[in-house]
C-alpha cells in the first residue's frame, strides 16, 4: 500500500494540515501536497478509469505529463473537470472526484470494455456500425457519445477574474531548473531584461530530488543562492506557478500564470496569461521519462521511476512498499537507492541491458538490492493494484522465469527532452540514437522577423541529460541569447555541476523482445486513450503508415496529456512495425498549449460587462430613457423604434407603432432577466422596475434641459443657478448629466463625472 | 491606486506640416512647452502638444479655451495648409494613479511600458482592449489615457478592473505591488 | 477488398487481426495516367473516386506532397451543412449534403456522419433578416430548413446563455439535417475505395512543374520523376496559386491560415452545431467529448499553418460569452490550416487557360462539407468538359461579374 | 503574431494594432479599362508562397498605411516602407535578393 512517511518530504510543511475529500471520502493531507501525493498518502492509488477500456488508472507520474489521474475539482462555484491531480496544490476544502465510470470507481460496468477488448481494436469504430443505416444515428452514436467523454460538464461559469498581462523582454526563459536558472544567471548579469517562468510552485526543477552538486555545493543551496541572486537583479523578472504555454511567431510567447489555484481564499484574480515579446527565447523545459511497453504496464502501481522518487523525496509518500524497479538506464538507480535509504524494500532492479556497471549501480549493490541484468517484465500481476511481476528474459519471448511479490513497480525507459516549445514555432528535430531521444537540432530553430532564430533550447530540453553539461548548457544558453540582444556586461563564471557518472542506456521499446500478440495486446502505450502496442502495430498493418495517419487511427497521443508519455514509445512501435529507421517516421506536430489552460483566461478580463465595448452616443441615455428598443450596429447601437409598454400576461409586452413586427423579435422583447443579476442589455424590458427609471430619467433630462438652457439665456433671474442645481441633483444619483440633454444643444460644462462614471479607488489596505 | 475620469479638457487637432516653422511656433506659443518629437506628449499642467503622427499634433487646452485656441490658430497660420478642430466633445480623458500605472496599462495594451521604453514625456497610440486608445505618462505614477467619447465608458471599466486585479511584479521595481508574495 | 463488417471484425478478432489487409496501396507511380489529381485531401481523393465510379475512368493516379488527408482535410472542424443562399451553391452543397448520408455504406468505411442538426445564431436583426431570407430561399432550393425562435434556439441547446447581455439570440437558422462526420475517415475512405478500384495513391511525392504541349497539359515533373496524364486536375486547397503559377496562369485566390481548437473532452453537454457569426465562433462537440471550436481567419497572406493567436482569443471570448459553461473547460490543442478564399466566398471548379488542366480550389474556410458534391461534380466536369453542377463556378466568372456572393453564409469561417 | 515596424510613426507595433489590406502596388484601373485589366486589379492576387508586399494600415496607433515585404512562407519581415511608393525601394530588393537568390523583383512583376 502506498503511505506517508515519517522523515522525508522537503516540500511538505507538516505543521499545516489541509482538509479535502475525494469521492466525499475526508482525507488529510499537508501545505505543500500535490493532490496526487496526498491521495497516495491515504492509500488511495486507484484514482480514474481509463478512456476506452474503462481500465482502472493509478498515478503514474508526478508532474504535468500525467495521463490517468484526472479528477473533477470543486470548491465553491467553480468546477473543474480533467484536473490534473498530480500539478493541483493541495487546499483547505478541495472535493475531488473520479471521472468516467458508473455507477462508482470501484465497480465500473464500463470496465465490460476490457473484456471485449479483442473485438474493439484500433479504428473498430471504422469498420462497424455501417449496416443498417439508421442504428448509427438512433443507436450506435448515441451510445458511443454517451460512454466517452472524461469529465463532467460544468453548469455554469465560475465568477472568478482574469486577466492578462503584456511584456516585452530581452530574454524569456521557460523553466526554472537549474539549466533555466543558469540561463537567467547569465543574461541577467549581462544586463538583459529577463523573465523567467517555472510552471511548479518550486524552482530548481529535478535537481531537487536528485541532488546533484553545483559549485561546489548541494543542488538545492546552489538554487536557493541563485534564486537570491536573480531576486535582486532589478532587470530579472521571475514567477513561479506560470507555465509556458506556447510559442508564436515573432518572438511571442504566451505564459499561463495561476494565481489562486493553489489557494482559493487569496483575493484577486484567479489566472493570468502572459503575452511576452522576446527578442530571444530560451526553452529550458527539462525533460519527461518513458514508460517501458511491457504486458500489464497500465495498473495502478506501475509507475515512472522518477515519480516513485519524487513521491518519497519531495512528499515523504512511498507508492508502495515493495517496489521493483525495470529500468533501461542508470537514472531509475537512484529511485531504488532513494528508497531503500527512506527504508522501503526493493526486491529487486530489472535491468534490460546485458551488462551494468557505474557509480549507481554499485551504490544500489553496496545497499544490498539485488540486480537482474537482461531481464524483463514478461507480465504485471493484478488487477486494481499491481500484486507482482513476472520476470523473464529481456531476449527471449517472455517464458516466466520467476514471480516476484511486489505492490509497485518502477519503470524507466529514458528521457525524452521537452521539445514542444521549440517546435510549435517550427523548430526541427534530430533523432539522437545513442541517447535514444528527439532533440533540437540547433541549425533549424524557429525564425523571427528577421530570419535568425529566436528560439535556444538548454540543458535536459536540448538533450543535456546530466547535470555538468546541463547547468553549463543552460548558462551558455543564457548569454549567448542576451548577446544577441545587445548586452554588454560581464555573465560572471559558469556554474560547475558534477553528478554521478551514467553508462549509456538501451534502446528497449518492447518487453521481452520478442512478446506474442497476447502480450503485445496488454502492453500499453497511451494509458489514457488506450492505446496499446498491437494496436499501433494493425494501424502499421492496414497502411497507415505515417505518423499522423497512426496517431489519428488509434487516437495515440490525442488524449488530455497530448502524448507527453506516448508519443516517442508509439513512433518507435510504428518505425519497428515499418522496419524503418525512427527518423524517416518522423514526430508528429506539436500544437500550443504545452499543457491546457483555461478558456476563461483566454478571454481575460472580456467577459460578462466587458465582453465587448458598447459605444455610446451622447444621446444614449435619453434614447434608453424613453424606450429605445435597440440594435447592435457594429459596436453601436442604434435605437430601432421606441416602445411604449402594455402589461400583458404579467410580463411587460413592447406594443410598437407603424408595421407590424417579426414574431423573433416580439419575443426577444419580452424575455426575462435570465436572472444572472448582472446587467442586462437595456433593450431588455424587464418589468416595472423600467418604467419607474423611465419616469425619473426622463423627469431628470427634462429638468436638466430646462436648466441648461436657462443657463444658455443667461438668464438674469437664475443667473445659471438652476444649471448647477441639476447637475448637483443628477450627479448625487449617479445619473449621467452631460448625455442626458435631448439632441442639437451644446454639452453643459459639469465638474461630475460626464459620464456616470465614479472615480474607482482601490480600497484601503488592499494593496 | 486611483483611476478617475479627468473631466472635460479640451483637445484641438492640429494637421498639417509638421516640420513647418510657422506651424510649430504657432503650436509652442499657444501651449508653452516645447513641440514633441515622434512618440511623445509635452503635457504642462493643463496645457501640452501630443505627437499623433507625421501630419497631427494634438494641442490640450481648458475646456473652455477650445474654440478661442482654434480661432487663433486659424489666424496665425493663414497661408498654410492646415486643419485645425476641436475635437475636446469626442475624445475624453481618464487618469491612472498609484504606484503600479504601468502594469495596469501593460495588462490592456499590447506595448512596452517598461521604463526603457516608456518614461514621462513618452505618448503612445494603441489600443485598450478592444478599443483605441492613446496614453502618456505625466509621471512615474501617474499615466493619462485618451479615448474616444462613445467607448470612454468601457475603457474606464477595462481600467478600473485592471487595478483591482493588483500589481503583477514585473514593471514595478520595488516592493510597491503584492504579486511577489 | 476485404469489406468491413461486425463480422469480420468478429472473424480478426479470433486471430489476432492477423488478417487486416492494408487500406490503400502505395505504388510507385508508372509513366503514365489517364488522369492525375494533384492533392490527395478529400476533394482530389472524392473526385478520383467519382471518376472511377461514375465514368469508369480509373486509371487514375492522387498525387500527394505529404500524407494523405493530411491538409485541410484533417485540419478542419467537420461541419456539414448546406444552407446557403445562393442556387448555385445550395445545389452543390445538398448534393453533397445528400451523398455524405450514404456515404459510410457507399464506401463501406464508417466516416461517422452524424446529422445532429446544425443552428446558425441570429443575433442582430440585420441578421434576422438575413437568415430568414435564407430559408425562404432554402425552401425554394429544396433544402429543408426553418427559421426558429429564441425559445426553441434554447430548447435545442440548453447550455447556451439565450440572454447574454450583449447580442441576445433572437433565432436562428436551423438546419435539422446538417452535422459533423470524422474527417480523417472521409479521406480515409475514399482513398481506400480508390485503391480498391485499381487507382494510384502515390504519397511523399511533390509536383515541382507542371508539362505542356501547344496549349494543352501533358503531365507533371515530381519529385518521383516525370509523370504523363491526358487530364490533369489541381485539388490543393490553399496551395493552388502555387500550383497555377507552375502551369503559367493566375486565380482569383488568396491563401490565409484559418485557426481552430478544442476543449478536453466531457461528457456530452450539447448535441448540435451552433455557429455564431455576430461574435465569431462555432461550436460542436465530438464523440469523444471534446468541444471543437473554430473562428475566423488572419488577414494576411499565410503559408505557414500557423495562425495569430489573438484569433482564437476573440473566437474564445465570444464563445465564452454564448455558452457560459466553456469557461471552466480548458483549450487542449489549437491548430491552423492554409485556406484559399475568393472574392466572393465562392469555390471555383473550372476549365483553366490550359487545355486539359482543372481546377478545384476556393473552398476557404468550409470545404469539408463539400467533399462529396465537389467531387462527384469535378468527376463530371473532367471526365464530360462540362457539368450542371459547375457551370456557375468558373474561375473567370470575376470578369463577368457574376459572382456568387456567399459572404453571408459564410460571414464566420465555417 | 506579426510585428512590423510602422515607417510613419518609428514604432514596432504589434499585429493587433494593424490592420491588413492585402497585395500592394496594385495598378488601379481607370472607368475605360477593359474586363480583364479590372479582374486583375480586383481579385487576381500573386499570393505567392514565398516573397510579398503588402499593405498595412496602422488603425490603432497613427492611422496611416504603409507597405511591408514579407514572406508568406516563413513569415521573415524583409522591411518596410512608405506606401506613397509604386514599387519597393531599392535597399528592399536588395535585401530581398541576398536573402532568397532565386527571386528578383522583375520577374516578380
Amino acid at each position: 500500500m502506498s503511505t506517508r512517511l515519517a522523515n522525508t518530504g522537503r516540500l511538505l510543511n507538516r505543521g499545516e494540515p489541509r482538509r479535502f475529500t475525494f469521492n466525499g471520502r475526508k482525507l488529510n493531507g499537508y501545505a505543500g501536497d500535490t493532490l496526487a501525493s496526498a491521495l497516495l498518502a491515504n492509500d488511495q492509488m486507484l484514482m480514474g478509469r481509463s478512456f476506452k477500456y474503462h481500465r482502472p488508472r493509478g498515478v503514474v507520474a508526478s508532474g504535468a505529463e500525467e495521463p490517468n489521474a484526472l479528477v473533477n475539482l470543486a470548491w465553491g462555484e467553480t468546477f473543474e473537470p480533467n484536473a490534473r491531480v498530480t500539478t493541483t496544490e493541495l487546499f483547505d476544502g478541495l472535493q475531488a472526484t473520479s471521472q468516467n465510470h458508473w455507477p462508482s470507481l470501484d465497480y465500473d460496468v464500463g470496465a465490460i470494455n476490457t473484456h471485449l477488448s479483442r473485438f474493439l481494436p484500433a479504428g473498430f469504430y471504422y469498420k462497424m456500425f455501417i449496416h443498417p443505416r439508421p442504428l448509427w444515428k438512433h443507436v450506435y452514436e448515441p451510445f458511443i457519445r454517451k460512454s466517452a467523454g472524461l469529465g463532467a460538464a460544468p453548469k455554469d461559469r465560475n465568477a472568478d477574474s482574469y486577466e492578462h498581462f503584456h511584456a516585452s523582454v530581452d530574454v524569456l526563459v521557460v523553466g526554472g531548473g537549474i539549466a533555466g536558472l543558469a540561463a537567467a544567471l547569465a543574461a541577467g548579469r549581462q544586463g538583459a531584461r529577463v523573465l523567467v517562468w517555472e510552471q511548479t510552485a518550486h524552482w530548481g526543477g529535478r535537481a531537487g530530488v536528485d541532488q546533484p552538486t553545483v559549485d561546489d555545493m548541494p543542488a538545492v543551496d546552489w538554487i536557493a543562492r541563485t534564486i537570491a541572486e536573480l531576486e535582486a537583479l532589478p532587470n530579472v523578472t521571475l514567477r513561479n506557478r506560470c507555465m509556458g504555454a506556447g510559442l508564436y511567431d515573432h518572438g511571442y510567447a504566451l505564459g499561463f500564470e495561476r494565481l489562486t489555484d493553489h489557494d482559493p481564499k487569496k483575493a484577486g484574480p484567479k489566472q493570468r496569461l502572459w503575452r511576452v515579446r522576446a527578442r530571444r527565447i530560451i526553452t529550458a523545459t527539462g525533460a519527461i521519462e518513458r514508460p517501458l511497453s511491457f504486458a500489464g504496464n497500465d495498473i495502478p502501481g506501475v509507475m515512472l521511476a522518477s515519480a516513485v522518487r519524487d513521491y518519497v523525496i519531495d512528499y515523504g509518500v512511498s507508492s508502495g512498499d515493495r517496489t521493483v524497479v525495470v529500468t533501461t538506464n542508470d537514472d531509475a538507480y537512484r529511485t531504488a537507492i532513494a528508497l531503500k535509504e527512506a527504508g522501503l524494500d526493493v526486491p529487486c532492479i530489472l535491468d534490460a541491458r546485458t551488462k551494468v556497471s557505474g557509480e549507481l549501480i554499485d551504490k544500489a549493490r553496496n545497499l544490498g538490492i539485488r540486480i537482474e541484468t537482461g531481464k524483463a517484465v514478461a507480465k504485471v500481476k493484478g488487477g486494481k493494484r499491481v500484486t507482482g511481476v513476472a520476470v523473464c528474459d529481456q531476449a527471449g519471448e517472455g517464458a516466466v522465469l520467476e514471480e516476484i511479490a511486489c505492490d509497485c513497480i518502477a519503470m524507466s525507459g529514458g528521457w525524452s527532452p521537452v521539445v514542444h516549445l521549440w517546435s510549435h514555432c517550427g523548430g526541427k528535430l534530430n533523432w539522437d540514437d545513442a541517447q535514444a531521444m528527439f532533440r533540437p537540432d540547433p541549425s533549424r530553430p524557429p525564425l523571427g522577423a528577421d530570419g535568425q532564430g529566436f528560439v535556444h533550447a538548454a540543458g535536459t530540453a536540448n538533450g543535456h541529460l546530466h547535470t555538468a553539461e546541463a547547468i553549463a548548457d543552460g548558462f551558455a544558453a543564457g548569454r549567448d541569447a542576451a548577446k544577441a540582444t545587445g548586452a554588454t556586461d560581464d555573465a560572471g563564471t559558469p556554474p560547475l555541476g558534477t553528478d554521478a557518472g551514467e553508462g549509456a542506456l538501451a534502446q528497449v521499446w518492447m518487453m521481452p523482445q520478442g512478446a506474442g500478440y497476447a502480450l503485445r495486446s496488454k502492453a500499453w502505450l497511451d494509458y489514457q486513450n488506450d492505446v496499446k502496442v498491437s494496436d499501433v502495430q494493425l494501424a502499421a498493418q492496414e497502411g497507415y503508415e505515417s505518423v499522423e495517419h497512426a496517431k489519428r487511427y488509434t487516437t495515440l497521443g490525442m488524449a488530455t496529456d497530448q502524448g507527453k508519455l506516448s508519443n516517442i514509445n508509439g513512433l518507435a512501435t510504428l518505425s519497428h512495425a515499418l522496419s524503418a529507421p525512427i527518423p524517416s517516421v518522423g514526430t508528429t506536430t506539436f500544437r500550443p498549449p504545452y499543457t491546457p489552460i483555461s478558456l476563461a483566461a483566454i478571454a481575460g478580463p472580456a467577459q460578462f460587462d466587458l465582453f465587448q465595448p458598447v459605444r455610446k452616443t451622447p444621446i444614449s441615455a435619453w434614447h434608453e430613457a424613453n424606450g429605445a428598443h435597440f440594435e447592435p450596429v457594429g459596436q453601436w447601437r442604434r435605437p430601432y423604434t421606441f416602445l411604449r409598454w402594455t402589461r400583458i400576461h404579467g410580463c411587460v409586452t413592447p406594443r410598437r407603432a407603424g408595421p407590424s413586427a417579426s414574431t423573433g423579435t416580439w419575443k426577444s422583447g419580452c424575455r426575462p432577466n435570465g436572472g444572472t443579476g448582472r446587467s442586462t442589455w437595456p433593450m431588455s424590458p424587464n418589468s416595472s422596475h423600467r418604467s419607474r427609471w423611465s419616469v425619473r430619467k426622463r423627469v431628470m433630462c427634462w429638468t436638466s434641459w430646462a436648466a441648461w438652457t436657462c443657463h444658455q439665456r443667461r438668464c438674469p433671474s437664475c443667473n445659471g443657478l438652476m444649471a448647477h442645481w441639476a447637475a448637483l441633483t443628477c450627479a448625487s444619483s449617479g445619473f449621467p448629466f452631460r448625455a442626458s440633454c435631448p439632441l442639437k444643444l451644446p454639452f453643459p460644462p459639469v465638474k461630475a463625472a460626464p459620464f456616470g462614471m465614479r472615480c474607482w479607488r482601490r480600497a484601503p489596505g488592499s494593496a | 491606486m486611483r483611476v478617475r475620469e479627468t473631466g472635460l479638457r479640451g483637445m484641438i487637432s492640429l494637421r498639417g506640416d509638421l516640420s513647418d516653422t510657422v506651424l510649430r511656433t504657432c503650436a509652442t506659443d499657444l501651449t508653452g512647452v516645447a513641440f514633441p518629437q515622434a512618440g511623445q506628449a509635452m503635457v504642462g499642467a493643463d496645457k501640452g502638444l501630443v505627437w499623433m503622427s507625421p501630419d497631427e499634433i494634438l494641442i490640450l487646452a481648458p475646456y473652455s479655451d477650445a474654440q478661442q485656441t482654434v480661432d487663433m490658430i486659424q489666424e496665425r497660420l493663414k497661408g498654410i495648409h492646415f486643419l485645425a478642430t476641436n475635437v475636446s466633445d469626442a475624445r475624453s480623458v481618464i487618469a491612472v494613479e498609484g504606484p503600479f500605472v504601468r502594469e495596469v496599462l501593460a495588462k490592456l495594451a499590447p506595448v512596452d511600458l517598461h521604463p526603457h521604453a516608456f518614461a514621462p514625456g513618452s505618448f503612445y497610440r494603441s489600443r485598450l482592449g478592444q478599443v483605441a486608445a492613446a496614453f502618456w505618462m505625466r509621471d512615474d505614477e501617474n499615466i493619462e489615457v485618451m479615448t474616444f467619447r462613445s467607448t470612454a465608458a468601457y475603457a474606464f471599466g477595462l481600467l478600473a478592473k485592471a487595478a483591482e486585479g493588483g500589481a503583477v511584479g514585473h514593471l514595478v521595481s520595488d516592493d510597491a505591488g503584492d504579486a511577489r508574495g | 477488398m476485404k469489406r468491413y463488417s461486425v463480422f469480420a471484425i468478429a472473424r480478426e478478432a479470433l486471430r489476432q487481426h492477423q488478417g487486416w489487409n492494408r487500406a490503400w496501396a502505395s505504388p510507385e507511380p508508372r509513366s503514365k495516367y489517364d488522369v492525375i489529381i494533384v492533392g490527395a485531401g478529400g476533394h482530389g481523393l472524392a473526385t478520383a473516386y467519382y471518376l472511377g465510379k461514375n465514368f469508369g475512368i480509373t486509371n487514375v493516379a492522387v498525387i500527394e506532397k505529404g500524407w494523405l488527408g493530411g491538409g485541410n482535410t484533417g485540419r478542419n472542424t467537420t461541419i456539414i451543412r448546406s444552407n446557403y443562399l445562393q442556387d448555385p451553391s445550395a445545389a452543390i452543397y445538398e448534393k453533397s449534403r445528400s451523398l455524405y448520408e450514404t456515404m459510410s455504406q457507399d464506401l463501406n468505411y464508417n466516416v461517422m456522419f452524424s446529422p445532429r442538426g446544425v443552428l446558425m445564431l441570429a443575433q442582430t436583426e440585420h441578421e434576422v433578416r438575413g437568415y430568414k431570407r435564407t430559408a425562404q430561399a432554402n425552401a425554394l432550393q429544396g433544402v429543408t430548413t426553418e427559421f426558429v425562435d429564441a425559445k426553441r434556439v434554447k430548447e435545442i441547446c440548453p447550455i447556451m446563455n439565450t440572454d447574454g447581455p450583449r447580442y441576445p439570440v433572437l433565432g436562428g437558422l436551423w438546419q435539422a439535417r446538417g452535422g459533423t462526420a470524422r474527417h480523417d475517415a472521409v479521406a480515409w475512405g475514399y482513398a481506400r475505395a480508390c485503391s480498391d478500384m485499381g487507382m494510384h495513391i502515390i504519397q511523399q511525392c511533390e509536383v515541382k512543374g507542371v508539362t505542356t504541349d501547344g496549349g494543352k497539359v501533358t503531365g507533371v515533373s515530381t519529385t518521383k520523376g516525370d509523370i504523363g496524364c491526358d487530364k490533369l486536375g489541381m485539388v490543393v486547397a490553399g496551395h493552388a496559386s502555387h500550383l497555377a503559377q507552375m502551369a503559367g496562369f493566375q486565380l482569383p485566390i488568396e491563401s490565409v491560415a484559418l485557426q481552430a481548437l478544442v476543449s478536453e473532452p466531457i461528457k456530452p453537454c450539447m448535441d448540435i452545431v451552433v455557429m455564431a457569426n455576430t461574435v465569431h465562433g462555432y461550436l460542436s462537440q465530438s464523440d469523444k467529448g471534446e468541444m471543437v471550436i473554430g473562428g475566423g481567419t488572419d488577414g494576411y497572406n499565410n503559408y505557414t499553418q500557423r495562425g495569430s493567436f489573438h484569433h482564437v482569443e476573440e473566437t474564445v471570448r465570444a464563445l465564452v460569452e454564448t455558452f457560459p459553461m466553456l469557461a471552466q473547460l480548458k483549450m487542449l490543442r489549437q491548430w491552423g490550416g492554409i485556406v484559399d478564399v475568393t472574392g466572393d466566398r465562392s469555390p471555383i471548379l473550372s476549365k483553366t487557360p490550359v487545355d486539359g488542366c482543372f481546377v478545384n480550389c476556393g473552398w476557404g474556410t468550409g470545404g469539408f462539407k463539400a467533399i462529396p458534391g465537389s467531387g462527384w461534380a469535378m468527376a463530371e466536369l473532367m471526365a464530360k468538359g462540362h457539368s450542371p453542377l459547375t457551370e456557375e463556378f468558373t474561375m473567370n466568372r470575376f470578369r463577368h461579374g457574376k459572382f456568387i456572393d456567399e459572404s453571408v453564409a459564410a460571414g464566420v469561417a465555417h | 503574431m506579426l510585428m512590423l515596424h510602422c515607417p510613419n510613426c518609428g514604432r514596432d507595433v504589434d499585429e493587433t494594432d494593424l490592420h491588413a489590406g492585402g497585395e500592394a502596388h496594385l495598378r488601379r484601373e481607370g472607368a475605360e479599362a477593359s474586363a480583364e485589366a479590372f479582374e486583375d486589379y480586383l481579385f487576381m492576387r500573386k499570393n505567392p508562397k514565398g516573397v510579398h508586399f503588402e499593405r498595412w494600415h496602422h488603425t490603432f496607433g497613427c492611422g496611416k498605411w504603409f507597405h511591408a515585404a514579407r514572406d508568406t512562407a516563413t513569415l521573415e519581415v524583409f522591411g518596410t516602407y512608405s506606401a506613397q511608393t509604386s514599387e519597393p525601394p531599392k535597399e528592399i530588393i536588395d535585401r530581398i535578393a541576398e536573402k532568397r537568390p532565386n527571386w528578383s523583383w522583375e520577374s516578380d512583376t
